[in-house]
């Protein structure tokens, strides 16, 4: 009798102290802020800038959760040793959101917004995206979501930005750039994985520019999770067209891709994959048998900035392989931070948190230029503006980039 | 309020909601998925009349009630007399081809969701309200001839058909109010979240759920109750470098559970204990 | 012509790789009363194992089938211990929940320990990618073809153990009546470990033929191939070896032909819809269960 | 001939106990070589029990069994087979959809398969109608051959102690009788034999000496004509007259 009390009494207890702690998170994290009143009007009224990153750390995507965090961490170690931002250390707290985890995405956010924070970075990952951007647009909180997906990011603004720029007329100028350099692509099939919302949408853009330069699009084939995909392959094949696009994940895109080389696709140039490619997994499975292809982006791996050469060097150095379109996100997205706050000459006072949020929401949204790792990017009324490429893929890497772009100097 | 503890709340009652809902089934012997499907269900029902045709809530959640038994009844009808695995695997079904409908549906917003719905005043009253009703009526349903039915067939069917129980129409009964809870469920989550993508009601949710049921205890409706909220609760205290390990924790803990305590952590046993120390210590009182 | 060919040859491919999974999985599901979800997991498991030697052994092929093989049947047997007080005491739902926990943990240590959770690809050598037959559209690989004829071979000697030896006999005897096989005085205990070694080596085995059919492994591929296994068991009924055998040539058809004909994603729908219809006409499966 | 040589299987203050039920309680009960041991009882007596006891089956226990003068309690039970004690369960406990000689080879399991082979053999001698069916599925025989596919399973194992669980529940009478021969024979050919039937007077025909059970202990002992002779017994097991 007297064990079940106790386990009785442990459970209310733990119970009581999870609510205690979660309501008290929020007077934990406010100790950033100082208690005695700043001494001059826009002088730091921190000792520590926190940043926190809603990530997915957990669940299918977590590789590349961790490659972003790296790229972030770098930033904050280059900031740190240049003197901070406004003569403050930087720091950043990652929130983890799964992978496909709604429910947990939501209340890692709503435990964000507990910490009172200038800004967001992300959620990253348009599922998470979805599920709980609404939270922080509700509470007037600026959300720099860097990788979720362009169509997600519209529909909150003016408070959420993503590194990706309008998906409509790239899908629409890189898919007839690549028609241009091969005329002799009459028809297409598409391969496009439904669920993605982000993925749907583009596919349907691209489907809309190919169309529109004369080229016939014979089906639009659905892409799910599956073990193998020579079915689809063969599907594919008895429309018997010239060409190929690819918007599914990278798993699926290499893979359908052998399946075709197998059945007598020989020529590469025939492929063409969108921005979502290019990420480890992409080139391992398709080591070797991917050279000739086309894929476009918006990621500029061959920029020359000494900034991007020094991240390269360091990320080939702790991964072991060619840095990906996700690593320098977030490492943009630092100093992207830093310049806003040096310019506005942001305080993190307490009483000015309203105001310096809308503040921050105002800057984000028209940057005029800024220095990225990788080029030079501008945002107009909240629409990211950046150059995409057309690139020919050649011994595993992305080479040879054609701009498709605006906008860009 | 902070706001990380008004979801919190509002999330722990959507759980306690979805797993009695898997709750009840099980009571029967099956292990049914449908209350995910009929989630999504409710879901898109209330978050359609409240946004499109502007009702008000409690209309809207009558609407998704039924949405959630019609669509609940229909395959209950064939799997009444499923083994339990075989429920498992085919009501998977339910969830997949609800998630590819709802893909289809323009006027649902189809792949790209559907946003800004309103939300309800006091949502977090209206859940636990919602939650305390529905626990009343399950508890009621327990010590009724229907639960003590359902207790028979859970130990052993063969003896339950003896007994001229009709364990098909039981089981049928059973997965139309688990579906009606999941559509209460998705009414709620439509409510917090105030955005919809197909792709939220997935079978990774389920997981989660199972977790709370079989660690809390599959043998009374309290195991939910006390198990959700710490489970889901104390990946969110952790420090991040250990809340990251919460699916590897939660595998451990279904593990740990299952092989120490098979009924899980709240036994039918446990309360009875509880209910006699209980007495016991005010009858003691009493006395001195 | 051509393509219906094809399909039905892709059919067949995927057809054989469930067929080798739902084998050992029935075979536990048998000789244990285990029901075993994360199966599929453990071979997965055993894939990584197999590239991680080949990556330290600079892919020495003959050491990372080794290593598939060997980790295989040590994860099989290292499961026994778990299992034994859950099958002692008849308990399905409960082995299925520990089984599920031990996924999650799988899963989820795949998906950010090993390769830094990258998916793995295996060497080109191990692939077998060259195509051995070809008829226009169709083709089977020379890895698919040695997948093909490797499952049969190995469900094949499974079956010899189990219907043509001594101990095979008392292994389904085991199966079929847990109390008596006791009392005549079968080393039930023993029995109970030999059939996760055999389940293990089948495991083992196995994924060497995954490898070589995908030539690629993710932290994900467990759960889709758990499904597709529990599916194809329950189709045919659980614990059914030798329907399991031909409800995996069936589903694995069907889900070529679902993919290769339905259009739009209506694929898992349609594979599990499916599914659904057969548990509500046939409850216990189409050949019946045997467990 | 000693003491020890003679005494086959020695059971000593054995107890047995379900939670709070007591299945067992201080039983001494001996067998000796060449003899037919007949238990008699209601059901759940716990004659059952003791011959799983014998085993090494069923709950923790009190006591000890010697089988031959070696302590055989904590022995587990392929080893106590083995070493030549086999049990014919209740309910004949063949394995249906496996074939006859399946069924036998079963018995014979801790032997090498040459062993097997030539006991087969033996066997089929000893019952020819095993010989004709061993290639049906044992799930197809009659009740009566079923418990023949039975006796003949334990006779695989060569035991020295064969014990029977009801051997004679659910058959036919003029079956029993056949049954009953059998054991009369094997008695003859050297087998000892312990018995727990609730068929007192035919038990008691084939019986040397025999023990009464009554919730779990022993009211009753003697040899099989005081035990016919008895009041008791006659009242209870024998339906009264004599």
């Amino acid at each position: 009798m007297k064990k079940c009390m106790l386990v009785i009494m442990v459970i209310v207890m733990t119970f009581c102290i999870s609510l205690v702690a979660l309501a008290g998170s929020e007077k934990e994290t406010s100790g950033t802020a100082k208690e005695a009143a700043p001494v001059a009007s826009d002088e730091p009224c921190v000792d520590e800038w926190v940043f926190s990153n809603l990530m997915f750390m957990t669940g299918g995507w977590a590789p590349y959760g961790e490659m972003i965090v790296w790229g972030m961490n770098e930033a904050i170690d280059e900031i740190n040793a240049a003197g901070g931002i406004r003569g403050v250390p930087v720091r950043a707290e990652v929130y983890d959101t799964g992978t496909h985890q709604p429910e947990l995405a939501v209340t890692q956010m709503a435990k964000v917004l507990d910490t009172k924070p200038l800004l967001i970075m992300g959620p990253h990952g348009s599922t998470d995206a979805e599920a709980c951007s609404q939270l922080a647009y509700d509470e007037g909180v600026y959300m720099l979501q860097s990788t979720s997906s362009y169509d997600v990011a519209k529909k909150f603004r003016p408070w959420a930005n993503v590194w990706l720029t309008n998906t409509e007329q790239f899908a629409k100028t890189t898919g007839q750039k690549w028609i241009e350099r091969e005329p002799d692509i009459k028809s297409v099939v598409m391969f496009v994985q439904p669920e993605a919302s982000t993925w749907y949408e583009q596919s349907k853009h691209q489907s809309n520019g190919l169309k529109a330069v004369g080229v016939k699009v014979l089906e639009e084939i659905a892409v799910t999770e599956a073990v193998d995909f020579s079915p689809l392959a063969v599907r594919a094949l008895s429309h018997k067209p010239d060409g190929f696009v690819m918007y599914c994940y990278p798993e699926a895109m290499v893979k359908i891709v052998l399946e075709l080389q197998k059945r007598g696709v020989k020529e590469n140039r025939r492929f063409l994959f969108f921005h979502g490619a290019g990420t480890p997994e992409f080139w391992a499975l398709g080591k070797g048998y991917l050279d000739g292809a086309y894929q476009w982006s918006i990621f500029n791996s061959q920029a020359k900035s000494q900034k991007w050469q020094k991240l390269a060097d360091k990320f080939r150095e702790d991964f072991d392989g060619e840095p990906n379109w996700t690593v320098p996100t977030d490492y943009d997205s630092m100093y992207l931070i830093k310049k806003c706050f040096e310019d506005l000459k942001i305080t993190g006072c307490r009483d000015k948190l309203k105001e310096e949020r809308v503040k921050i929401q105002k800057y984000m949204n028209n940057v005029d230029s800024f220095e990225f790792a990788t080029m030079n990017i501008k945002i107009v009324d909240g629409e990211y503006k950046a150059p995409a490429f057309l690139y020919t893929i050649k011994g595993d890497k992305l080479e040879n980039p054609i701009n498709c772009g605006f906008e860009w100097k | 309020m902070p706001i990380s503890l008004f979801y919190f709340l509002v999330f722990t009652g959507i759980f306690i909601l979805l797993g009695w809902a898997i709750y009840i089934v099980y009571r029967n012997g099956q292990l049914n998925n449908v209350p995910i499907a009929a989630m999504a269900v409710g879901a898109y029902i209330c978050a359609y009349l409240t946004r499109e045709l502007h009702w008000p809530f409690l209309p809207a959640l009558l609407a998704a009630m039924g949405g959630g038994a019609v669509f609940s009844f229909v395959p209950a009808l064939g799997l009444g007399r499923a083994p339990g695995f075989s429920m498992t695997i085919a009501t998977i079904a339910m969830i997949f081809i609800t998630q590819t409908v709802l893909r289809n549906m323009a006027f649902l917003g189809g792949v790209y969701g559907f946003y800004s719905i309103p939300r309800v005043d006091h949502l977090l009253i209206v859940t636990y309200v919602i939650v305390f009703i529905v626990g009343f009526f399950i508890f009621r349903l327990e010590r009724s001839r229907i639960g003590r039915a359902m207790e028979v067939v859970f130990i052993d069917t063969s003896v339950a058909r003896t007994l001229k129980i009709n364990t098909y129409w039981l089981s049928v009964w059973l997965q139309v109010f688990a579906g009606v809870l999941g559509a209460i469920a998705g009414v709620l989550f439509a409510n917090l979240v105030r955005i919809l993508v197909p792709r939220h009601f997935s079978l990774g949710m389920l997981l989660n759920i199972y977790c709370f049921m079989f660690v809390g205890g599959y043998t009374t409706m309290w195991g939910v109750v006390v198990f959700t909220p710490i489970l889901w609760g104390f990946p969110l205290l952790l420090p991040e470098a250990v809340a990251e390990w919460k699916d590897t924790i939660y595998g451990l803990l279904l593990v740990v559970t299952m092989l120490l305590r098979p009924e899980g952590v709240i036994s039918k046993k446990m309360l009875w204990d509880i209910k006699v120390s209980v007495k016991r210590f005010f009858i003691n009182r009493r006395k001195s | 012509m051509e393509f219906l060919l094809a399909q039905i040859i892709n059919g067949l491919i995927l057809g054989g790789i469930y067929a080798l999974l739902v084998t050992g999985f029935n075979l536990l599901l048998l000789e244990g009363g285990v029901f075993q979800y994360a199966y599929p997991h453990l071979l997965v498991l055993s894939m990584y194992v197999s590239w991680l030697v080949l990556r330290v052994t600079g892919n020495n092929i003959f050491l990372g089938i080794l290593a598939a093989v060997l980790s295989g049947i040590v994860l099989g047997i290292a499961t026994e211990p778990i299992f034994r007080s859950l099958s002692k005491r008849g308990a399905a739902v409960a082995s299925f929940i520990v089984a599920l926990g031990i996924a999650i943990i799988i899963t989820d240590i795949l998906s950010r320990v090993i390769n830094k959770g990258i998916q793995i690809a295996f060497p080109e050598s191990l692939k077998g990618e060259k195509a051995l037959l070809q008829f226009g559209y169709a083709i089977i690989s020379a890895g698919q073809m040695l997948t093909i004829l490797g499952s049969f071979v190995a469900v094949g000697g499974i079956f010899f153990i189990l219907f043509k030896t001594k101990t095979g006999r008392a292994m389904r005897a085991m199966a079929q009546v847990p109390g008596v096989a006791r009392l005549i005085g079968l080393p039930v205990n023993a029995m109970s470990l030999y059939s996760y070694m055999l389940a293990g080596i089948l495991g083992g085995i196995s994924s060497v033929f995954l490898i070589m059919a995908l030539g690629s492994a993710s932290s994900g591929l467990g759960n889709t191939l758990a499904l597709k296994v529990l599916a194809v068991a329950i189709f045919a009924g659980l614990g059914n070896l030798g329907g399991g055998l031909v409800s995996a040539l069936i589903l694995g058809m069907a889900e070529s032909f679902v993919m290769g004909y339905m259009r739009g994603d209506w694929a898992n729908a349609v594979a599990f819809g499916m599914i659904m219809i057969i548990v509500m006409v046939r409850p216990r499966g189409i050949f019946g269960m045997k467990a | 001939m000693g003491k020890s040589d003679r005494v086959l299987l020695e059971i000593k203050d054995l107890s047995v106990e379900y939670g709070p039920v007591k299945a067992l309680q201080n039983i001494n009960l001996t067998v000796n070589r060449g003899e037919v041991i007949v238990l008699l009882g209601a059901n759940g007596a716990g004659k059952s029990t003791l011959l799983n006891a014998v085993l090494g089956i069923g709950p923790p226990k009190k006591g000890s069994v010697f089988f031959e003068g070696e302590d055989i309690t904590t022995m587990p039970t392929n080893r106590i087979v083995a070493s030549g004690i086999c049990l014919l369960p209740e309910g004949r406990g063949i394995v249906p959809q496996m074939l006859v000689w399946e069924n036998l080879q079963l018995g014979g399991y801790h032997f090498k398969n040459a062993v097997i082979r030539k006991d087969m053999e033996n066997v089929f001698r000893r019952f020819p109608i095993l010989k004709e069916r061993r290639r049906q599925e044992a799930g197809t025989l009659s009740g009566g051959q079923q418990q023949i596919l039975s006796i003949g399973r334990g006779l695989m194992a060569k035991p020295k102690l064969m014990m029977l669980d009801e051997p004679s529940l659910g058959l036919a009478p003029v079956i029993i009788t056949e049954v009953f021969e059998i054991i009369r024979e094997l008695n003859r050919d050297g087998y000892s034999i312990l018995l727990s039937e609730q068929n007192a007077r035919k038990a008691l025909q084939v019986a040397d000496r025999g023990y009464v059970f009554e919730k779990g202990q022993i009211v009753l002992s003697g040899s099989a004509e005081d035990l016919e002779k008895n009041e008791k017994v006659h009242h209870a097991y024998l339906g009264g007259h004599i």
